[in-house]
């Protein structure tokens, strides 16, 4: 199965981007991410976390998970994640949305660092020895600034409604997709359709692509954010993730339910 | 709540008098005056009705337009740069006001988003800080809205900063806590000293209820207002296009408005019979 | 007339930010700035400039040129640019393009500054004293990194295919145009038509719309960027560029060659 | 040239000896090959051809595939997010090589593009630096391009340093040039002396001439190498699928060559009918 062949791209130890959970999970990807990508992965979520993230770290494949929040939304908190917090089972870069999104932009730039406003005087800052405080050198002394780092992932993996034949990849107005893709080493995309009309033909549809310069495999799978949503496609359902966010409360129900699952996809 | 209840949508609004969660999407509205953008979570639905009942006044007092940014929301959303906008709006000073929650909040004003125990093996771990880090300092009027009131939530120190509520001097800073409100009461936050104000308990509390379920220290008169409901007009206006708006983008939470309203109504005319 | 308003709205010693040639250059503000808006104009080129900067240089509007470059393209040099540098009579703020897109994006960002590569050891930055040059914190010591403040311009004018009755703006894949209204106080919006459905409607519009938050005036002004190209609508026409470039080679040629356009215009 | 010594687009491909420009266009396509990403500015039509000869080449030989962007234009630039993205690409590393022009060039590899003259008042004022400040550290793969070779436009030393041939130890630079090509000869830039070294001069020109007509001291051999023209294969997809990619974005300098190829065959018949 294809999805396999693009799981087993990502090595252990690989840093993986994942997108915010109403931008364009790859949820299709997550079984085969779990059976057949590697293990001690360096998780970014971008720039937070969601379903994925915990049935990632439920599983096991999880080292370490930088993010500035780990949630089910409406379904509460995610259960492996907290489980996975109090046991130690996994470490933390506690982060803010834009210090993410900061370092996401020195990668893209080439940068060796982002400056941001904020911050100061936060536990958030106090536990990330990776990043810097400088005096602002355009100051006349005093005034703190935090400098961010490049994250640079090793993979970022993301779902979008349409790709063309020549690689390029729909993602409307999510361009944080956009910012992990430029970010990234290798990105993976599955999509719900392919085209056969190029999306660079158009203003109206080039506006919002991804160029296929930035995207080293497509493949496609229908409702491939599910239970999430996919903007302009479905909607999350909501239900599903408050049962699956019920299952997980235990170490148990969440392999159950993984369990279920790998049935249903057979 | 069942839905019979309810009362249909096109129905003329209820006159029966303002619930506890009316009064506080009037308070909300009240400390959004006069501001010209305001963000909200997507899972907010009280500051997110808040706004648009200062939108909703502002329009029916001729006052500059109010424009209302629901965060994650495909309709209610007008950013277009992905979801590093709202951010970059806010470091351009163009976003007025904003909600923080926290599982803690301190007499300092500051907020825990992160987890309760020695960090970063949390007791009990909650989500995380979000953009509460970035967004404290960069909107002027941020207004902490928690509906628990308890020593749990209200604590005298947090166990983690995921944003303070003031910084030493030097450090950039134009924005922060300008109030908290809770379902028991509305404090304003004084950067100067630093620290909390009681500015009014809401109908059907008192002052050593809400000192007994607050674990920090704070200002207070000793006999302090009771937080005002909204006057006839404004609850029409809540109860007619508000509501209307809110189903849009919060049905659940809109239906459960319209129940308890219902219940009001309901007990209301129970009250008259037996008088 | 509208575009006079419009122009009056730019006040004297006001940092004003204009479009590179092929991006949607609001040429028919050009005349209105001549005649109604303020002297003395700080000029930021996003990131070079053309055909409407040379004519504010040329018309005496301009003190300072902020700039990666000034030419009109396949119509050779920008005489008036040239001939103000040679007589000393506009102070020069020479850039490089990344430099001014960090400018802008700092502004964009809040940020107290963008750090970047390149520029060490070059005059660009040895003539630029309000940037600033640091060893990479992130370092071991020495790397020099140079700094780029914000660029906060008090006026941005560009020209777009469309605006909704919203005031939101269609610029498709023309990002640079949504980074100056972020970063700009003001901004001036001229379009070929106003459309009546809205932008935001639907996730292919929307993904190429500048949000009416950051967009101050529209007005409507068809064949705008002429004798400039607007993307998906019109090319440029390269005649009466060199048309002007050969009749601005003296100041003479260029009072009688704007005498004529402002002939055609009234 | 008259449009009636021009061949039709769709007629086999003239088999008449290589024109200067074409000798020109293929010494490009071999300092480019191996390439992934080659950018081209739009106003830069025998870069561009190189570039398009290049891809060629590498599709015929089972290479990788090698990817053109061409700036400014609408149909051949695959960028979505405005006038940074160039940049940005470079900086992320995936921009193998690119052009720089100058109107100064001097023997260190610095290159002035904006003025000649003490500073800012240039006596002769050019555009001004563009993205070479920043690109020339950038991009592995800098190809210094000027038609003109004189003792004018490579210097001693640069009035101006746009962009430095070399940087001391400890800047970041994971760029810089890699040859410089004239009308008259090929040099490759040694950043370890630094320098140019000639290494071919092209046909019916000298070492002596191209002593004479640069400003700048270079190492060579005693009898350099004559730059070698396309081989018949490779002149022939040049003619034919090259051109016609050309014509797409470059009309005008693709009837330019098509005349100029003409030109020679028609000289080639005639040198033939003399014998």
């Amino acid at each position: 199965m294809e999805l396999n062949r693009l799981a087993e791209l990502v090595p252990t130890g690989a840093c993986l981007a994942l997108p915010v959970d109403y931008a364009g999970v790859s949820m299709a990807m997550t079984l085969p991410l779990i059976r057949h990508g590697g293990d001690d992965l360096h998780l970014v979520c971008v720039p937070t976390g969601g379903l994925q993230v915990d049935m990632l770290i439920g599983a096991g494949k999880v080292r370490l998970v930088e993010t500035s929040a780990v949630s089910l939304g409406e379904a509460g908190g995610a259960p492996c994640f907290n489980r996975a917090v109090r046991d130690g089972a996994i470490d933390l870069r506690d982060a803010t949305c834009p210090a993410i999104h900061a370092g996401l932009l020195a990668a893209q730039k080439g940068a060796p660092f982002t400056a941001m406003r904020g911050l100061i005087g936060t536990d958030v800052l106090a536990n990330r020895p990776d990043w810097r405080v400088i005096d602002n050198p355009f100051g006349t002394g005093g005034d703190p600034v935090a400098l961010i780092p490049p994250i640079v992932p090793d993979v970022a993996i993301f779902h979008c409604p349409v790709a063309d034949r020549l690689g390029n990849v729909w993602i409307g107005r999510r361009r944080e997709l956009a910012a992990m893709a430029y970010a990234a080493k290798l990105t993976i995309v599955t999509v719900e359709r392919i085209s056969d009309r190029p999306l660079l033909e158009t203003e109206e549809m080039a506006a919002g692509t991804l160029p296929a310069l930035y995207v080293d495999e497509i493949a496609v799978a229908p409702k491939g954010a599910r239970p999430y949503g996919l903007w302009g496609e479905y909607g999350p359902d909501t239900a599903e993730l408050k049962r699956y966010a019920a299952a997980a409360r235990s170490t148990e129900g969440f392999a159950d339910y993984m369990t279920a699952i790998v049935g249903e996809m057979a | 709540m069942s839905s019979a209840l309810t009362t249909p949508p096109d129905a003329p609004p209820s006159t029966a008098p303002a619930t506890p969660r009316e009064t506080l999407i009037y308070t909300i509205a009240g400390l959004l005056r006069g501001i010209r953008h305001v963000a909200v979570g997507a899972s907010s639905p009280i500051p997110a009705a808040g706004a648009m009942l200062c939108r909703a006044l502002a329009e029916r007092d001729g006052d500059p337009r109010v424009r209302l940014s629901i965060l994650g929301s495909v309709q209610h959303n007008f950013f277009t740069n992905g979801s590093v906008e709202l951010f970059d709006c806010a470091g351009q000073g163009r976003i007025d006001a904003f909600f923080l929650g926290g599982g803690q909040i301190d007499g300092r004003g500051n907020v825990n988003l992160v987890g309760a125990g020695p960090y970063p093996q949390s007791k009990v771990r909650w989500p995380g800080s979000f953009g509460s880090a970035y967004l404290y300092f960069t909107v002027p009027r941020v207004i902490l809205f928690r509906e628990e009131h308890s020593p749990r939530v209200l604590v005298d120190k947090v166990d983690f900063i995921s944003a303070p509520g003031v910084s030493e001097e030097g450090v950039y800073r134009t924005g922060g806590p300008k109030a908290l409100l809770t379902s028991m009461a509305l404090f304003d936050f004084d950067p100067g000293r630093p620290g909390f104000r009681l500015r009014s308990i809401h109908p059907g509390h008192d002052l050593s209820e809400v000192r007994a379920a607050t674990g920090f220290t704070f200002q207070a008169d000793d006999s302090p207002a009771v937080t005002p409901p909204p006057d006839a007009e404004t609850l029409a206006l809540l109860r007619g296009r508000v509501l209307g708006e809110l189903s849009e983008t919060y049905p659940a939470f809109a239906d459960t408005l319209r129940a308890e309203t219902a219940e009001a109504g309901a007990l209301q005319k129970e009250e008259a019979l037996h008088k």
